[in-house]
């Protein structure tokens, strides 16, 4: 067996991962073998995973790697198997790359806490699941892998149980999430029972064949199944919990990584197992809650004041854009939503673990408490700046690239249809950018500028270990925000292209020839869906621009002495540097989030209240909106597929 | 010639900053009279600035009560320099009918230098604007002979 | 008789469903997601029976076309559903000890420090 | 290859980059205030007064409060400057646009780029920690929020219109120079009776976006002492000003290239006429469209922030969102039914 053939290297991503889990359950106890198995875990299943770009992202193959090598039988796959094609790598290199970036940060920030063995065998566990969750190429896997990933993920919710509210998230989310797993079980048995197979790639074929009542049923418990794990709205309270309670790190998996497997599988749903049950009717359902989410998640946000919790909110609302964008099925819409998702994954985790960050050293994450810490934490305070920027969308960061691409799409997907309904998305897109860019203005405000309370007056920088892991998330934001061309050439666009031939997929794992004559007349043409961007933005060239207007205004303004200020020198506060309060001497009064927006929220009162309300915090309710959202989903899936 | 434009700008576009320093009101009425369209004081570049980091000419009303003098003194202190001192009425300059009081600490040029007094009880609106104008006069001197 | 079986796995999903949703203490919670456990499993046991089937075992000589046996997958299936599902009881249950020892109650309208 | 970066570096510096802006946004700011005065029978400042202004505030003292963030505090003004006078590159003045630059920034990125002088000054009030900054960068960022919606319906109405005319493929546009260039051939936007309502929104957000009055809530001087700006002095404060002065200009000519981009025609046969030709001519056609241009960023500036200004009373904050969220949205949410279907 030649163990350097690209054929192995997803299984052995995945297996790195849960003998990494299980080695440090062994060899724990000592500190540096433990960093040192999950370092090479993480590192080497990242190494693989960019290994693989070259056969698969620019050449085109897919992987279909035969556990046992059990090769289908008479055009039945009866063995278990793995099949990487673009889009489950691409899904399979942001993982990848988000669990290595979280756990150089955990050597440093989980430092203090007790349990530390524990604590990456969860880890490596969780990135076990959603790595073999989006590698596999069997339906029934997939429901095991999710099992071991929100088991994974609820145990890390509730790790530092001392915290407020760890052990009611951790349950409010495995009950939750019990009900999502449940669902994808009893869809995939439904499944089962129509086509007898679990293989992804023969339900493909054959789901298409058997349309009626029950697969409506069975796309309907899916989909509810992978919105839990994507937490779409009914079920983003969750998030925002576990977020909230979790260690840095682990919420930069679950924001993510986690998320992204839910998104993977509602792709594999929508555009694989159905892809046949008319992608129109799926859209509206898709745009719908991917709207929804959007704009309800980033309202929420609005009105929290702790910071981790304000920023779980926010991953659901982009979320809410990659849905949206994956919803329109066009060409475009697919590659924006794959880049947002990516994209998502790099802003979130940075903001994730600056917000870790600025607990490591305060104490608190609740804006009220917080801040003016740009003094005692420059290096964090920028990064958390271009971790903001990226996700309000301010240009040249990643996050405008991609919600670019999204506005383009929806509103191309307007025009080419008549229907004014994508326009309406297109403007709630909008929007949703800008009020995210106001709740980080919230979160600078008050976290990382304004008056330094008492409290915080002990606080320095973090570790460079810590500043290096939000570093390179930091410097993959610009790089990806500066070269969009580039991501869509390589990552995205052939991603986005694997959605629209799913006749590929089926013929290498089932052998060439096998889709159309077990389909006939019905196999989904090999659809030849270009790109088409119809608005120009060139980040390179503008920044260009940008620095040489920066540059001449510097050089105009040090030569005018613009930099020779006055500044406090001596120890105590002059009263000419003081700041102004009428006169007063100054007071500590910092401008905490909850004060801001008022003029906003004022308008939005009794929304605002409605939804607090509605956010009980009581898992009955909770269950009872995915039971809702579970019924929903039955009826539209009767009546419409 | 940059210099010389900044020096000639200095004159032409003097912003105020108004400190009620326990004043009967008299006076604030009288110099908000100043800027309407009777007096129009906003032809020669006069503007209200809302905080004192943005004013060059500092108005001082009323007698300079025990209670407001630090206040007075601090926010003449954040004014940046170059920056005019003027006193609009009798009452930071003497104390007026309020002198001698346990509660006036004026006049006020014992505790800073005072450019321009405008005297009267209130002074009228042409006498303001011709205080004014002298300021602008003197904030001129003060910025050339100031080294950045 | 096997519609029965599908009668019963729907009740019991759904009996699950309402103790979720319903029942305001912690252990009933725990309590309906197991027994939503169940009636999957029986839904999947029940999906790969077939009438007058025998079991899957066949020595490589006697398997012919037209041997008849239930469907062993979904038996597979269950097994592993069984397993996860032993986990999520024991997992649930001992958050809801700590939940106990934490907030003094096992009631789930008093356990919502985070919400909003 | 030096050619084309000493061209480029000319168009950032002098036209329409740097000095351009300067002095048309400072004399755009000038007129401004002498036609409010004009319009409260008062006299007025000089037409120069913006540039007085400017210059005294460079000569004075520049203090760092000790409570701020230095590098933030004078690195901020800077960032937002530049970014504006970038934003200027990509508005074309009628045909006049830059080639090397058509193909960076469409509509939809001009609605982000106009974001990042509102986040430059918002983070430097907030290094700032004055309390005042802090309720003045809320407000700051409300009036961003309300100005977004109609803005946003202006542009996707615009957008869908010109990209239905011309038979574009994917029936929309971005492109502000395919924009105008339509415009130059078959008329001006504000000729379409669909799109009047949509001009009109577009003339209300204008001082809303710009910040004045009576949508200066958040540089309020007389209750939150300019708000972000209330620690600022000398030299930053010059620069802040200048930057204001500037998105006057840039909101203005965006608003003559929208929907006046068809103004500029007649020039060119003019000079034809003359018997102008070659180079000349086109130096000469330029020359006259920028005049052309600022004469109707001046006319919309008079009806859109002077006379506006003149006459109301400044709104308090949650009445300006309501305004812009219901009165403006619906003018502008009106247009794009209209653009939709087709009338």
């Amino acid at each position: 067996m030649n163990f350097l053939n690209p054929q192995h290297f997803p299984i052995f991503a995945i297996m790195l991962y849960f003998l990494g889990a299980f080695l440090i359950v062994l060899f724990g106890k000592n500190r540096a073998a433990r960093n040192c198995i999950a370092f090479l875990a993480t590192g080497l299943a990242l190494t693989l995973m960019i290994l693989l770009v070259k056969p698969i992202m620019i050449d085109g193959g897919i992987i279909a790697y035969w556990m046992g090598s059990r090769v289908p039988a008479g055009g039945y796959a009866i063995g278990i198997a793995l099949e990487v094609d673009a889009l489950g790598l691409f899904f399979g290199l942001l993982i990848a790359t988000a669990v290595f970036v979280s756990c150089l940060y955990s050597f440093s920030y989980m430092s203090e806490d007790d349990n530390e063995p524990q604590y990456y065998t969860l880890f490596l566990m969780l990135c076990g699941g959603v790595m073999g969750l989006v590698l596999s190429g069997d339906l029934f896997n997939m429901f095991i892998m999710v099992e071991i990933l929100t088991f994974a993920a609820v145990a890390l919710t509730a790790f530092r149980n001392r915290v407020t509210g760890a052990l009611e998230a951790a349950f409010k989310y495995l009950v939750v999430g019990c009900i999502g797993s449940t669902c994808i079980l009893a869809g995939t048995i439904i499944l089962y029972q129509q086509a007898h197979t679990l293989n992804l790639a023969q339900l493909a074929t054959i789901i298409p064949l058997c349309k009626g009542t029950n697969v409506s049923i069975a796309f309907a418990l899916l989909f509810i199944g992978f919105c839990t794990k994507a937490f779409i709205v009914p079920f983003h309270p969750l998030a925002a919990d576990a977020h909230g309670a979790a260690p840095a790190p682990v919420s930069v998996l679950i924001s993510g990584v986690l998320t992204k497997s839910g998104i993977y599988g509602i792709i594999r749903l929508a555009y694989f197992l159905f892809q046949t049950m008319n992608l129109g009717t799926m859209q509206f359902w898709l745009v719908f809650l991917g709207s929804v989410s959007m704009f309800v998640c980033v309202t929420m946000a609005l009105a929290q004041h702790d910071f981790k919790r304000l920023l779980a909110f926010h991953s659901i609302s982009q979320i809410g854009y990659v849905l949206t964008a994956i919803g329109l099925a066009t060409a475009l819409g697919a590659s924006a939503g794959l880049y947002h998702a990516m994209n998502h994954t790099l802003f979130k985790g940075l903001l994730f673990l600056t917000a870790g960050a600025v607990l490591h050293e305060t104490g608190t994450t609740d804006l009220g408490k917080l801040g003016g810490l740009s003094k005692k934490m420059p290096h964090t305070t920028v990064l958390f700046l271009i971790g903001a920027a990226s996700i309000s969308g301010i240009p040249p960061f990643n996050g405008f690239a991609s919600k670019w691409l999204i506005y383009q799409a929806a509103y191309e997907k307007a025009a080419e249809t008549g229907n004014i309904g994508f326009a309406f998305v297109t403007i709630v897109a909008l929007v949703t950018s800008t009020l995210t860019l106001a709740s980080f203005v919230k979160v600078t405000q008050s976290v990382f500028f304004g008056q330094l309370p008492k409290e915080c007056e002990n606080a320095k920088e973090v570790s460079f270990g810590m500043r290096f892991a939000m570093g390179i998330l930091a410097v993959l934001c610009t790089v990806t925000g500066l070269f969009p061309n580039l991501v869509q050439t390589y990552l995205t666009g052939p991603a986005a292209k694997t959605l629209f031939h799913v006749t590929r997929y089926i013929n290498a794992m089932l052998g060439e020839g096998y889709a159309e004559s077990a389909m006939g007349a019905s196999a989904p043409e090999a659809a030849t869906r270009t790109i088409e961007i119809v608005g120009v933005w060139n980040p390179v060239n503008w920044l260009a621009l940008l620095m040489i207007a920066l540059l001449a205004i510097c050089i105009v303004a040090i030569a005018s002495k613009y930099d020779a200020v006055r500044e406090n020198k001596s120890e105590k506060v002059e009263a000419k540097y003081s700041l102004f309060y009428g006169g007063e001497d100054t007071v500590f009064s910092q401008v905490g989030g909850g004060d801001l927006f008022w003029g906003f929220k004022h308008n939005w009162r009794h929304y605002f209240s409605f939804m607090h309300d509605l956010h009980s915090g009581i898992v009955n309710d909770y269950s009872l909106w995915a039971v809702i959202a579970l019924a929903l989903a039955m009826v539209y899936a009767l009546i419409v597929l | 010639m940059f210099k010389k434009l900044i020096e000639e700008s200095t004159g032409k576009s003097p912003w105020l900053f108004h400190i009620n320093a326990g004043s009967c009101n008299g006076c604030d009425i009288e110099l908000v009279s100043v800027l309407t369209p009777r007096y129009d004081a906003e032809r020669l570049g006069f503007k209200l600035a809302g905080s004192p980091r943005h004013a060059d000419i500092v108005v001082v009303t009323g007698p300079i009560t025990q209670q407001s003098l630090p206040r007075v003194l601090r926010s003449i202190e954040q004014v940046p320099d170059p920056k005019c001192i003027v006193t609009m009425g009798s009452c930071p300059q003497s104390g007026n009918v309020f002198r001698g009081s346990y509660s006036v600490a004026g006049p006020l040029s014992k505790y800073v230098h005072v450019d321009v007094d405008v005297a009267g009880c209130t002074p009228k609106p042409e006498a303001v604007i011709d205080g004014l104008y002298l300021a602008t006069q003197i904030l001129q001197e003060k910025r050339k002979g100031m080294k950045k | 008789m096997i519609t029965l079986n599908y009668i019963a796995s729907f009740f019991l999903i759904v009996l699950g469903l309402y103790c979720i949703v319903m029942k305001y203490n912690l252990v009933k919670t725990v309590i309906g997601l197991s027994i939503m456990d169940y009636g999957v499993n029986l839904l999947i046991i029940t999906i790969g029976y077939n009438p007058g089937g025998t079991a899957p075992i066949f020595t490589a000589g006697e398997l012919q076309a037209a041997s008849y046996f239930v469907d062993p997958i979904p038996q597979a299936l269950t097994l592993t559903s069984i397993v996860i599902g032993a986990c999520v009881t024991a997992m649930s249950l001992s958050l809801v000890m700590k939940l106990k020892e934490m907030y003094g109650t096992l009631d789930t309208r008093e356990i919502r420090r985070l919400r909003g | 290859m030096i050619l084309d970066a000493l061209k480029t570096l000319i168009y950032v510096l002098i036209f329409p980059g740097f000095l351009f802006c300067f002095l048309t946004g400072l004399l755009l700011a000038g007129i401004d205030r002498k036609l409010v005065a004009r319009m409260q029978k008062r006299v007025g400042p000089p037409i120069l007064q913006p540039f007085y202004d400017f210059f005294k505030l460079c000569g004075k003292q520049t203090i760092v409060p000790a409570a701020a963030n230095k590098t933030v505090f004078l690195v901020a003004p800077l960032l937002g400057l530049a970014a504006l006078v970038v934003l200027q590159l990509f508005i074309p003045v009628f045909q006049f646009q830059i080639p090397a630059f058509a193909n960076v920034a469409d509509l939809i990125v001009i609605l982000y780029l106009l974001l990042i002088p509102a986040v430059s000054i918002i983070l430097g009030g907030a290094s700032t920690g004055s309390p005042y900054a802090g309720i003045g960068l809320s407000r700051e960022m409300v009036t961003v929020l309300a100005c977004e919606l109609p803005l946003v319906l202006v542009l996707l109405s615009v957008g869908r219109s010109v990209g239905v005319a011309i038979g574009a493929k994917e029936g929309i546009t971005f492109s502000l120079s395919t924009i105008v260039r339509y415009q130059l051939e078959s008329g001006s936007l504000i000729c379409k009776a669909s799109l009047i309502p949509a001009a009109i929104a577009f003339l209300l957000v204008i001082p809303g976006e710009t910040g004045n009055h009576p949508f200066d809530a958040a540089e309020a001087e007389t209750e939150i002492c300019e708000g972000m700006l209330a620690e600022y002095s000398g030299a930053p404060l010059g620069v802040y000003k200048l930057s204001h002065a500037i998105k006057m200009l840039t909101m203005t000519s965006l608003f003559v290239m929208l929907f006046f981009g068809g103004i500029g025609t007649g020039i060119g046969n003019l000079v034809a006429l003359i018997g102008l030709t070659g180079g000349a001519a086109a130096a000469v056609t330029m020359l006259l469209d920028v005049l052309v241009l600022f004469v109707l960023c001046v006319i919309v500036t008079a009806v859109g922030i002077s006379f506006v200004h003149a006459v109301t009373a400044r709104l308090k904050i949650e009445q300006i969102f309501k305004y812009y969220w219901t009165v403006v949205s619906a003018l502008a949410l009106l247009s794009l039914v209209l653009v939709w279907y087709g009338l």
